[in-house]
C-alpha cells in the first residue's frame, strides 16, 4: 500500500503549502483542534490563508497560532468570541470575517465532501444570513440555499488512527473533525495514537481510510481546556 | 419583587415533560436543568455533538474531551452518545430536539428573535443558535423584561438584526410567562404573573401589544 | 424515562398502523432487514403502502411480504430485481414504482432526516431521473434538485440496541437504517440484543436515542443469505 | 481470436495503480481482482457502506452480515470500516473513490453510458450505477463489443435511456481498449489491439467514429 505515515507534522506537511491556500479545520472550542498541524502551517510562514473552522482558538492556541502572525485572510466561522487577537485585527480591517450558522456551516462542510453544490435550509431565513442568496419555497415555507465547501487542505485531529488512515474520535473532540476530512483536495490527520492496520473494529471507525492521505502521531499531546468548571463534591 | 433568575429558571423547568430532549443555552436556561421535576426524565443535547450532558464534572472528573457547546467541562450520564457537528444540526434542523432554552436581545409579538448581534459593537457570532431557533420543535427565551438602559425587550418589531423569524414561542421574564401566537396573528398573551407583579407594571414595561391571558387576575 | 422498550414487534407498532402510511424501511437485500416488523405489518392488515426501501425483498422475505399480500400501493427503490412478485404485480398494474439512484434514494432520505428540503445532485442528470425536475448549474456543472424524503413510520433493524433507544449495527448490515431511523414521526427499532442504558459504548453507538421512539429484542433471528457465494480453501 | 472475459480483467487491471480506492460491478469488473498486479495495493469499496472488501468467504467463513453490493457473502481485510449507505454514496459522489468499473449496454463516443433499462422490458432498477458514475474520478466499461444480435454497443449515440451523461473515460472490449474524450469533442480512440484482432475488423464493427491511436498498428 502507498505509504500514508509521516513522523510529524512538518513532514506531513512538506510540499502542500503555498499562500492563499483554503484550509478546513477540526476542531470545537480547543478540543479536537490539529494544533500540531497549525504549529507547522505557522512554522512554514505562508499567508492569506482562509481557514473554515467553527472557532478561531484562543490566543496562543488552535488557530490563534495563525491570527497573531497575520498569516489569515479570511475566517469562515460561526462563533469567534473567545479571540481577543481576532477582533484587534478585525477592527484594524486586518481579517475578513463570514459568520455561518454553525449546523449550516457544518452541512455546507458536509455537502462539500459529499459532491453536493447546495442545499436548501429554514436556518436563517428572514435574517442577514440570508441576505443576497437565492430562497424558495417547499410545502408553503420559505427555505435558503447554502453552497456546499470545498478546500485545498483539511487538517483533523483524531484520537487514534491506524496507518491507512482509519480514524477514530474520542467523546467531543468528533466535532467538525469527520466533515472537514471528506471536504478538502487533500487531508492530513494527526492522532493521539497511531496503531497497525487491522486494530481497528471495522464497525468503529468515524473516518474510513479514503479520506486521509497523510497522518502522523502527534502525541504527547497536553490537552487546553477553556472553560474548566467543576462542582462541589 | 419579581422572579429572581433561579425562580426564571424553575418556571421555565415546569415547560419540560418526560422523555424530552432539551437544549439549554448560556446563562439562565443553564440553570434550568437544577430544577428538573422529579418525575421528569429529560436528555440535554450539546450542539457540538453530545447527547446525554450530565452535570459539571468534580474537580478529579475532569475530562478535557468533554465539553458543551459553551466549551465548559461536563460529564456523560449513562445512555450519553457523541457525533459529529454535521449529525448533531441534522438532529436540530430535522425537529427532532423537542425544547430549547435560550437567551434573548429582544423578541417581537410575532415571534421574532434578536440575540446575536448588535450594529457597531463588536460581533463574536451567532454560533448554533439560528439553527436551533429554526430547527428545535418549541423555543422558550428566558431574559430580563427590560434592557439596561430602561427599554422593553418584548417589542412589536425587533430593532435588532435578526436571529429567526417567526420562532419564539414563550418568554419567561422576572415579571411573568409570555406565550407568543408565532404562527398566528394572535401577538403575546401574558399567561403568568411572577409574584408581586401586577398586570398594569407589566403593561407599562412592554411595547409588544399584550392580552392578558383568562387565567391571569388582573 | 419514558417506557420505550415493547415485549414484540406486534406491541412496538401497537396504535401506529394504518391504510396509506409511508414506511422508511432499513436493509439492503436481507441483510438489516426489520423482518420481525414487516411481519407485524403484514399480519395487521393494512394496506394502500408507500414503502421507502432501497429493495423490495426477495419472494417470502423481507418487504416480498408485503408484496404478496397486496399490501403495497408504492414503492420508492432503487433496485427490485430480486423479487419475482413485484415484477408480476408490476406488469399487472397493481404496483406503482418510483425508481431512485441508490445514492440519491439514501441522501433523499438523510435528508429528510435533517431538516433538508432539497438538495442538488450530478447523479441522473441527462437522464430520466432528471425528467420533470429542476436543474441548476454551479460552477459550470449541470445539477438536478432532489427532495428530502420523510415518512409516517420508520421501521430499523440493529444488532443491539439499549432501553433509552440508542443503536449499534452489525457490519454491512448497517446500510440504510442508519437515515431511516431519522427520516419519519415515529421510529420502531427491533434489535437482536436489548441491553441496560449505559452499556454501549458513547463512541460506538451509530444511532442516537432520540431517534428511535420504540424498541424490542427480536431475537431469535435466523438470518437469511441471498448469494451465498464462497471460494475453495 | 479476441480476448476472453477473464483478458478483460486482466487488461483493465492495468488500469489500477497503487493506492486506488476501487468500486467493481458484477460480471467482468469482479473477475478484475483476480489480476490486481502483485506490486499494486488497491482498496475495494462496496457501494451498500463497506471499504475493504476480501474475497469471497471459505465455506465456515460466512458472515450473513458481510455482503458487498451484489448481495453475495465476502470477508473482511485487515483496514476494512463499513458506514451508512449515505456516507457510502457522499464517498462516490463526492469524487473519492479513483476508479469504478462496471459493465454496459451501450457507449456512445461522447462518453454516454447505458446499462439499466430496456424500454419494454421489465426494469429492475439502476441501483448505485447513476451515482457511481457521475461521482467516481475514472470509469471504465467493460463489455462485449457487439449485442447477441451483432449490433455495434460502441455508438455515436445511446439508443437506450442513459445512466450518465459523459462519463465513460476508458472502453475495454473483446477486440481491445478504447479511450473516450468525454469532456471534450476527442470522441473514441483505439489505444489497444487485442491479440489476433484487426484494426479493420473493428471498424466493422463499431459504430462510434474512432480514432487509430498511435500505438496501435494498423
Amino acid at each position: 500500500m502507498a505509504n500514508k505515515v509521516y513522523k510529524d507534522a512538518k513532514a506531513a506537511l512538506d510540499g502542500l503549502l503555498r499562500d492563499d491556500l483554503m484550509l478546513m479545520c477540526g476542531g470545537f472550542g480547543l478540543v479536537g483542534v490539529p494544533d500540531k498541524l497549525i504549529a507547522a502551517v505557522r512554522d512554514s510562514g505562508v499567508k492569506g490563508l482562509t481557514c473554515v473552522s467553527n472557532n478561531a482558538g484562543i490566543d496562543g492556541a488552535g488557530l490563534g497560532l495563525l491570527l497573531e502572525t497575520g498569516q489569515v485572510k479570511k475566517m469562515i466561522s460561526s462563533y469567534v468570541g473567545e479571540n481577543k487577537t481576532f477582533a484587534k485585527l478585525y477592527l484594524e480591517g486586518k481579517l475578513e470575517i463570514e459568520f455561518n450558522p454553525q449546523g449550516t456551516l457544518a452541512e455546507r462542510v458536509r455537502a462539500g465532501g459529499a459532491g453536493i453544490p447546495a442545499f436548501y435550509t429554514k436556518t436563517g431565513v428572514g435574517t442577514q444570513v440570508a441576505e443576497g442568496k437565492e430562497t424558495k419555497t417547499f410545502d408553503g415555507e420559505e427555505y435558503v440555499m447554502e453552497r456546499g465547501l470545498f478546500g485545498d487542505i483539511a487538517l483533523v485531529k483524531a484520537w487514534k488512527g491506524d496507518k491507512s488512515g482509519n480514524l477514530v474520535f474520542r467523546k467531543a473532540a468528533r466535532n467538525f473533525n469527520p466533515m472537514m476530512a471528506t471536504a478538502a483536495k487533500m487531508c492530513v490527520a494527526e492522532v493521539e495514537e497511531l496503531v497497525e492496520v487491522g486494530q481497528l473494529d471495522p464497525d468503529h471507525i468515524h473516518t474510513p481510510a479514503v479520506y486521509v492521505k497523510r497522518i502522523f502521531c502527534g502525541a504527547p499531546y497536553d490537552k487546553k481546556i477553556e472553560q474548566r468548571t467543576i462542582r462541589k463534591a | 419583587m419579581a422572579w429572581t433568575r433561579d425562580q426564571m429558571a424553575a418556571r421555565a423547568a415546569k415547560e419540560l415533560k418526560d422523555g424530552f430532549y432539551v437544549n439549554l443555552g448560556i446563562g439562565i436556561p443553564t440553570l434550568v436543568s437544577n430544577y428538573v421535576p422529579e418525575d421528569v426524565d429529560i436528555t440535554l443535547q450539546s450542539e457540538n455533538g453530545m447527547l446525554g450532558v450530565g452535570p459539571f464534572p468534580l474537580d478529579n472528573q475532569v475530562d478535557p474531551d468533554i465539553i458543551n457547546a459553551g466549551k465548559q467541562t461536563v460529564t456523560e450520564v449513562k445512555g450519553t452518545s457523541y457525533f459529529s457537528s454535521a449529525d448533531s444540526f441534522a438532529m436540530i434542523r430535522g425537529g427532532h430536539i423537542d425544547l430549547s432554552i435560550l437567551g434573548a436581545m429582544e423578541v417581537a409579538e410575532n415571534g421574532d428573535l434578536a440575540n446575536w448581534m448588535i450594529p457597531g459593537k463588536m460581533v463574536k457570532g451567532m454560533g448554533g443558535a439560528m439553527d436551533l431557533v429554526a430547527g428545535v420543535k418549541k423555543v422558550i427565551v428566558t431574559m430580563e423584561h427590560v434592557s439596561k438602559d430602561g427599554q422593553s425587550k418584548l417589542l412589536k418589531e425587533c430593532t435588532l438584526p435578526l436571529t429567526g423569524r417567526r420562532v419564539v414561542d414563550m418568554v419567561i421574564t422576572e415579571f411573568g410567562v409570555f406565550s407568543i401566537d408565532k404562527h398566528g396573528p394572535g401577538g403575546v398573551t401574558l399567561v403568568q404573573l411572577a409574584d408581586g407583579v401586577t398586570v398594569d407594571e407589566i403593561k407599562a414595561k412592554t411595547k409588544a401589544a399584550l392580552t392578558i391571558g383568562p387565567t391571569v387576575k388582573a
